[in-house]
């Protein structure tokens, strides 16, 4: 069992981690796509005043 | 010969590393100054690269984005070892941003709301991402979701800080001539910013403060040309570093204070606190408690970017 | 108006015609009295003295049984009145009293909180229906009738309490809305003898001579008061001081629930007024007639 | 750091030895950083504790200094005297207050040691972050303002002027005298009041270096020590006294009454005429009537203009209106003294109630020989008394009025008793809870009264009633009385009752005290700089007390403070200038914004907007140090000398270390 | 052995501070645990330092001005009123009760007075028991430790100090 990483995958916003998983054959066994980031941008606009919401929610993706 | 730099974003929105796109054709000027040698948004590199690097072999890496997880305090870490001068890039990495505003709840909080009672997401089995998680031969790991947010300079020695969210590109690149002519200042200034608070640079007519009440925005149109915090609307341009070019106050809205507090003040958003009941035209109890009613979401408004790097951190738990 | 009512010993006894006044009266002025259900001996003056810290906490098992209702404790009788009040007090200013009449209380499977307050009746009338309204209601006004106003020494004590401690004036105030005439009476916050009359019955009968030469001094028709000792103690004594000083005192002494009856029409017997030791006098009569 | 800071810890005797382990926190201290040296001795303000740190500062041993002992308000300044004498700038000097606020104040030796340490470890780790700061000297402007007309204030202004510095004298009524001109005689020489007052008013009248503002009150005043602004309302008195020459005719002629028409004896009692334009008194200081225009018809019910008729020299201005006069002072005195306490709130002793029941001001005045019944004691109804009862104590001494003990009543009801005894032929019963003759000759007098056949009954008045129980005491006043010498209640019938009221704090004591920047303690009369070594100065520099206004006392005592208080002004003026505090704020141009948010936040407007370089300036001159703004600065700009933040910071983790 | 509290007190040179002298000199007995700081005025008191105060390790933090009307600065304890109030109200957004904060006017006369409110507050605090800041963000820090290779890295604890 060979494992591939790419880490971070690059060039997009965010964060990325592939891992691929190759069997004896070298086939492709299985791959996941993990993204280690959160921030939790839905946890703290609760309670917010609305008229700040457009203020914060843009940080959520900047490029 | 050309500098070598790393750049990098921790809990980060990207919009530092587009703001340093944002220097239009000065960004071939910084081409020609250095070779870059990590910056996901822009290039392909991978870790183990930079792992593979000899200490210090990087004359100076800029780190944006808050310390959210593990990944992100290893990174700063290693880009740390690798560096010899550390930028701390933008509001995050500087003062935790908006993303420290998590620090008003645990992990917990966090993480339940995201994946467990979030509106739009199906996941009936209730399941949160684990650090270490393994199916037959399958093992994969995630960084570890931090319980604080904290900014650069409370895990590793930043030399230099590039306020703002976003930084305005022209000061990046200043700051980045900086470093290629190395005419950098004391270790632990801020770079590329004013020293003075934003209400030098403010447009705005200022005279005595006398506030009778706090307005939200939308129940106020401004005068465009007195100053927004005598017309009620909290704006923290007095306790904030100019540098921004009042972007936000030009078109009518309060500042925020992304670019952090000028030296010496300890904590942005008490000094702010201060000054705003200072600036309260009551005497009597009764009275000053009746403006103080109206004034919405006090934290994360006085807070709204410097929760992280504030005295007290985050909510006591 | 509702409120829980402490009647306290003596008005079922020796003030039953007080009792009587009221039972008639109060409803009339729309003032509602609840009777506190198990209440006991206030504890009395008297007993304040021997065992202080007994008496306060037979007191304070009133207030206790009054706190759910969370009314004000009415009492007609002053000593009552005086007693419930300063176990409040105490309780409120010391700590260490309090911790000991809790204890007390909970022995009794009771507690205090001292969210309590305790009123006098005359306090009630005054400030709660007050004068505008009984002169309203004052069907029969008793014009020409002149009445001594006695307070006693105990509705004043403590100081803080509703009216002047030297020169209380607020029944005065009653009495002249239902259209009688208050005579100058400087005695009327003096002590009537109390239960000296048991004890030093001389000289509480010589306080009582006092009070009744000025009221007689004064000219008025009658005294009128709001305590069941002063009430018995000129009423009931006053033959015995007329036959120590030789004196020919006649002179009624009601309770001024009854005066007020009286000028809401109601029968004097309904108000108990034939209970009196000295009778109403043909004088008093006739005033009241005429008026 | 470098700093080499010196800790001094005082036992104080045993004051702070008997309850703080010295030797403890000797121990504590010299583990501090930056601490060079500690030590303790017996009493550190003496001269051998003073010798100690001036030792180790020439043996340049240290060069900053902490003392552990009493309030700095104590000693801060003798310690900063001892840092200057010897090279150290007095603002690297700081005391640590383990005296009144720690060893007087704690019973548990453990708790007052671990308490000790921490002010000590808080002043230690200050001093490291404190700054020299040069000297403030303002100079002292020679002229003074003098805030009451009595006698304390007379003296006063006396004093000064004689000294030839220039003097304003403000008094509230239309002539200076205050109550010793209603006095007929005085304790306990029986010399007569006026005889030795007279000359004085008229002194102070005539004297080319007092400013008299009489009938006049004070506005408002502004400025620190040695510069004063002071603003002065003058009440309309409706007589132009520049005109006036006090023949008297308007008075002679005025249909008007200032007392009531058909008031008995006791109602119509004062002293100058009755009627709405008056002189308060014949030896009046100016000798310038004054028109009650409550009561004058003119003003009342729009005509009579008689006293304007009848005046040769027109001084008569109906029209006339209050002015405001602002003028600059270096040093103020305040000498407002006191109002008698008014009985009326005792409803038992019948005062105001009962006729013939009067207050020793009325008695007073009835005794004066210029006065209504010039001088003759009678009743009410003017027949003369046969027996006469005389109230120590009323509003003194009693929790219900004033704790105090009002220090004259007990020596005027003795005069009085003299009085009487010399006037009439009435018996004298003299009730009294203890006879406090302290004074000069007092005690002499005390014991000429015994010999007069003055009744003395010791005990708290209960009442006073007109209630007869038998016929002795028909028609009577009846006091009844504990005779706590005999254990038996008394009832003494008698025909006048006089009440010795005591003394309080003046009507408007509290806002003359807040304009002048002093506080007013609980009995409402001025708290003084210290108790027993500062009776005269006050808090506030530049302003001190006289007579009264600090505390009840007898006209001897009143004159000696008042001549006190006049040397201090004196020498502060005969020095020429003062230090005055150097810890003021300062802005920081480079830092200041200008976001104006300290600018209306100054009380005294030292702050005032550049508009030039966009930036807030201080007035140093102006500036009193209170920090206010400092506190407001969102960026840090405007820094309190001596209270910087990092100092405070400082202190709070030095107090926390603990 | 019951939780004693240490609170820092803020105190105005010419009211309060005078007035806790004065409790002194009359010898009235007081709780301990009070420990003072001397300002010239309650209006110099800034929000950061009762924050510091209890970042520090304070329980609790009292200031005490001249009472209204009689500042010796004529006006700086209204404005310590403002800021108190201010502070009051958004304390409890950081998980602080706003009981650990208390503005008290104490008059130069007032040293019974002055006693008396150290008392109660310090009985006060004593039910609302330890804040210990330091100590619950030292927690709440604590499993945020990930072993990576030793770096200069710096105590949690105290790196706003940087």
């Amino acid at each position: 069992m060979k494992r591939i990483e790419i880490d971070p995958i690059t060039r997009l916003e965010g964060h990325g981690k592939i891992t691929i998983f190759l069997n004896e054959q070298g086939e492709v066994d299985n791959v996941y796509l993990q993204i280690p980031e959160l921030r939790g941008f839905e946890k703290f606009v609760e309670g917010l005043p609305v008229e700040e919401i457009p203020r914060v929610v843009p940080r959520i993706c900047g490029v | 010969m050309k500098l070598k730099f790393g750049i990098y974003w921790g809990a980060a929105c990207g919009g530092c590393d587009v703001a340093i796109l944002d220097t239009h054709e000065k960004i071939l000027e910084i081409a020609d100054m250095a070779d870059i040698f990590l910056w996901p948004l822009a290039m392909d590199f991978k870790y183990k690269k930079i792992r593979a690097l000899e200490d210090n072999y990087l004359d100076a890496s800029f780190f944006s984005g808050a310390i959210r997880n593990s990944e992100n305090e290893e990174i700063a870490r290693l880009l740390r070892r690798k560096s010899k001068v550390m930028v701390a890039l933008g509001a995050c990495a500087h003062i935790g941003g908006i993303p420290g505003l998590a620090n008003m709840y645990t992990r917990e909080d966090v993480l339940n709301r995201v994946y467990r009672e979030s509106e739009s997401t199906i996941n009936e089995e209730g399941i949160i991402p684990r650090e270490a998680w393994s199916e037959g031969e399958y093992e994969l790991e995630l960084p570890r979701f931090y319980n604080t947010v904290k900014t650069l300079d409370q895990i590793i020695n930043v030399e230099y800080y590039i306020p703002g969210c976003p930084p305005v590109p022209l000061q990046i690149y200043s700051a980045l001539t900086l470093v290629r002519d190395g005419m950098l200042p004391p270790k632990g200034s801020v770079i590329g910013a004013g020293d003075r608070a934003l209400c030098e640079q403010c447009p705005r007519v200022k005279e005595e403060k006398k506030l009778t009440g706090i307005k939200r925005v939308h129940e106020v149109i401004p005068d465009p040309e007195k100053c927004l915090l005598e017309q009620g609307l909290i704006c923290l341009g007095p306790v904030t570093r100019s540098g921004c070019g009042s972007r936000c106050i030009k078109s009518g809205v309060p500042c925020r204070g992304c670019y952090g507090p000028v030296d010496d003040v300890k904590d942005q958003g008490f000094a702010m606190l201060s000054a705003l009941a200072s600036s309260l035209d009551a005497k009597e109890q009764k009275d000053i408690d009746a403006i103080i009613d109206t004034i919405e979401d006090p934290l994360r408004t006085l807070h709204r970017f410097s929760l992280a790097a504030s005295m007290l951190r985050r909510k006591k738990v | 108006m509702k409120y829980t009512y402490y009647p306290g010993c003596s008005v079922g006894a020796t003030a039953n015609l007080y009792q009587d006044s009221i039972n008639v009266v109060a409803p009339k002025v729309g003032v509602e009295l609840e009777e506190l259900q198990d209440w006991n001996c206030c504890g009395a003056t008297a007993y304040m003295s021997v065992k202080e810290l007994m008496s306060f906490a037979i007191s304070a098992r009133n207030l206790a049984l009054a706190e759910p209702f969370h009314r004000d404790v009415v009492t007609p009788c002053s000593a009552c009145y005086l007693v419930l009040n300063k176990t409040n007090h105490y309780f409120a200013e010391y700590p260490e009293l309090r911790k000991k009449l809790g204890k007390a209380l909970e022995a009794g499977g009771l507690s205090y909180s001292g969210n309590i307050r305790v009123r006098h009746l005359l306090d009630v009338f005054v400030n709660d229906v007050g004068p505008e309204r009984l002169s309203e209601l004052a069907t029969k006004k008793l014009a020409g009738l002149r009445v001594a106003p006695y307070y006693g020494c105990q509705i004043v004590r403590p100081e803080e309490g509703f009216d002047d401690p030297d020169e209380p004036e607020s029944m005065d105030r009653l009495i002249e809305a239902i259209g009688a005439t208050c005579v100058e009476y400087p005695m009327k916050a003096k002590c009537c003898g109390a239960s000296l009359m048991g004890t030093q019955e001389k000289l509480a009968l010589k306080l009582c001579r006092e009070l009744l030469a000025n009221a007689v001094r004064a000219d008025a028709h009658c005294i009128v008061t709001l305590c069941p000792l002063c009430q018995m103690n000129l009423d009931v004594y006053q033959p015995k001081v007329n036959g120590l000083f030789r004196t020919k005192f006649n002179i009624p002494v009601i309770y001024f629930t009854q005066l007020i009856g009286l000028s809401l029409g109601i029968p004097p017997r309904e108000l108990g007024l034939h209970r009196l030791a000295v009778k109403m006098t043909k004088q008093m009569k006739d005033v009241l007639k005429g008026a | 750091m470098s700093e080499r800071i010196g800790v001094y810890v005082c036992h104080c005797g045993t004051n702070i030895a008997g309850k703080v382990n010295i030797d403890e926190v000797v121990r504590f201290a010299e583990g501090l950083a930056g601490v060079e040296l500690v030590r303790d001795y017996k009493f550190m303000c003496s001269d051998p504790g003073q010798a100690m740190i001036q030792k180790d500062i020439e043996g340049d041993l240290i060069d900053r200094v902490v003392v552990a002992s009493c309030s700095p308000l104590m000693h801060e300044n003798t310690f900063r005297k001892v840092c200057e004498r010897c090279g150290v700038n007095p603002y690297l000097f700081t005391m640590a207050n383990i005296r009144e606020q720690c060893s007087w104040v704690h019973v548990d030796m453990g708790d007052s040691t671990a308490k000790a340490k921490a002010l000590i470890a808080a002043a230690v780790s200050r001093t490291k972050f404190l700054e020299p700061l040069p000297k403030r000297e303002v100079s002292i402007n020679p002229r003074t303002l003098v805030i009451g007309g009595g006698i304390a204030g007379i003296q006063a202004a006396l004093d000064l002027a004689e000294a030839g510095k220039e003097v304003v004298l403000v008094e509230r009524e239309p002539s200076i005298g205050g109550h010793m001109a209603k006095f007929d005689k005085t304790f306990p020489t029986l010399d007569c009041s006026a005889c030795i007052l007279t000359p004085r008013m008229v002194q102070v009248g005539q004297h080319p270096n007092i400013k008299l503002m009489t009938y006049a009150e004070l506005d408002e005043v502004n400025g620190y020590v040695g510069n004063f602004t002071v603003r002065v309302r003058n009440k309309a008195r409706y007589v132009d006294p520049e005109l006036c020459n006090g023949c008297g005719m308007c008075w002679e002629k005025c249909p008007g009454t200032r007392v009531p028409r058909k008031g008995n004896v006791h109602e119509k009692l004062s002293l100058g005429p009755t009627t709405s334009i008056y002189m308060p008194f014949m030896q009046a200081v100016p000798a310038v009537p004054v028109i009650d225009s409550g009561t004058c018809l003119y003003f009342q019910k729009g005509k009579c203009r008689v006293c304007e008729s009848v005046c040769e020299r027109t001084a008569i201005k109906y029209d006339m209106e209050d002015t405001f006069e602002e003028f600059e002072v270096g040093n103020i005195i305040i000498a407002t003294g006191f109002r008698t306490f008014d009985p009326r709130v005792i409803k038992r002793y019948g005062y105001g109630a009962l006729p013939n029941v009067m207050t020793s001001l009325d008695f007073e005045i009835m005794n004066c020989a210029a006065g209504s019944t010039s001088g003759a004691i009678l009743m009410a109804d003017g027949s003369e008394p046969k027996s006469i009862g005389i109230v120590h104590c009323v509003g003194s001494r009693d929790k219900h009025y004033n704790e105090h003990c009002s220090r004259v009543c007990c020596m005027y009801a003795l005069k009085y008793a003299h009085l009487i005894k010399e006037k009439t032929n009435a018996e004298v019963f003299d009730f009294y809870i203890d006879m406090r003759c302290f004074g000069k000759g007092y005690e002499e007098f005390y014991d000429r009264l015994l010999g007069e056949d003055v009744r003395f009954v010791r005990g708290k008045v209960a009442e006073v009633s007109n209630v007869p129980v038998n016929v002795v005491e028909e028609g009577k006043l009846v006091i009844s009385v504990e005779d706590t010498l005999v254990g038996v209640v008394r009832r003494v019938p008698v025909d006048m009752v006089v009440l010795c009221t005591g003394l309080e704090s003046s009507v408007g004591l509290a806002e003359v005290a807040t304009m002048c920047n002093v506080s007013v303690g609980k009995d409402g009369f001025i708290i003084e700089k210290h108790p027993k070594l500062g009776p005269v100065s006050t808090a506030t520099d530049g302003v001190f007390i006289a007579g009264a206004c600090q505390s009840p006392k007898d006209i001897p005592d009143t004159v000696a403070q008042a001549s006190a208080a006049s040397s201090a002004v004196l020498s502060m003026i005969t020095r020429g200038t003062i230090e005055i505090e150097s810890a003021t704020a300062e802005i920081n141009e480079k830092k200041c914004s200008g976001c104006r948010i300290c600018n209306n936040l100054c009380p005294y407007l030292a702050i005032t907007f550049d508009r030039e370089k966009g930036v807030s300036v201080i007035n140093e001159a102006l500036c009193k140090g209170c920090g206010t703004c400092v506190a407001a600065c969102p960026s840090n700009a405007i820094k309190a000398k001596h209270f910087a933040n990092e100092q405070i910071f400082a202190e709070i983790e030095g107090l926390l270390s603990v | 052995m019951t939780f004693e509290p240490t609170i820092v007190g803020f105190l105005c040179n010419w009211c309060s501070y005078t007035g806790a002298d004065l409790a002194g000199t009359s010898r009235v007995k007081y709780a301990a645990n009070v420990r003072s700081i001397r300002v010239m005025c309650s209006g110099r008191v800034e929000p950061t330092f009762v924050i510091k105060a209890l970042y520090e390790g304070a329980d609790g933090v009292l200031i005490a001005g001249c009472h209204p009307g009689d500042c010796h600065y004529q006006e700086g304890n209204y404005k310590a009123l403002r800021r108190y109030r201010l502070l009051r109200r958004v304390l409890p957004e950081y998980g602080i009760e706003p009981e650990r904060v208390r503005l008290e006017w104490v008059a130069a006369s007032e040293g019974e007075r002055f006693a008396k409110v150290v008392d109660d507050f310090t009985d006060q605090i004593r039910r609302l028991g330890p804040l210990d800041i330091k100590e619950s963000i030292a927690q709440s820090l604590i499993d945020d430790v990930v072993n990576h290779e030793e770096e200069a890295t710096k105590d949690i604890g105290d790196v706003n100090e940087a």
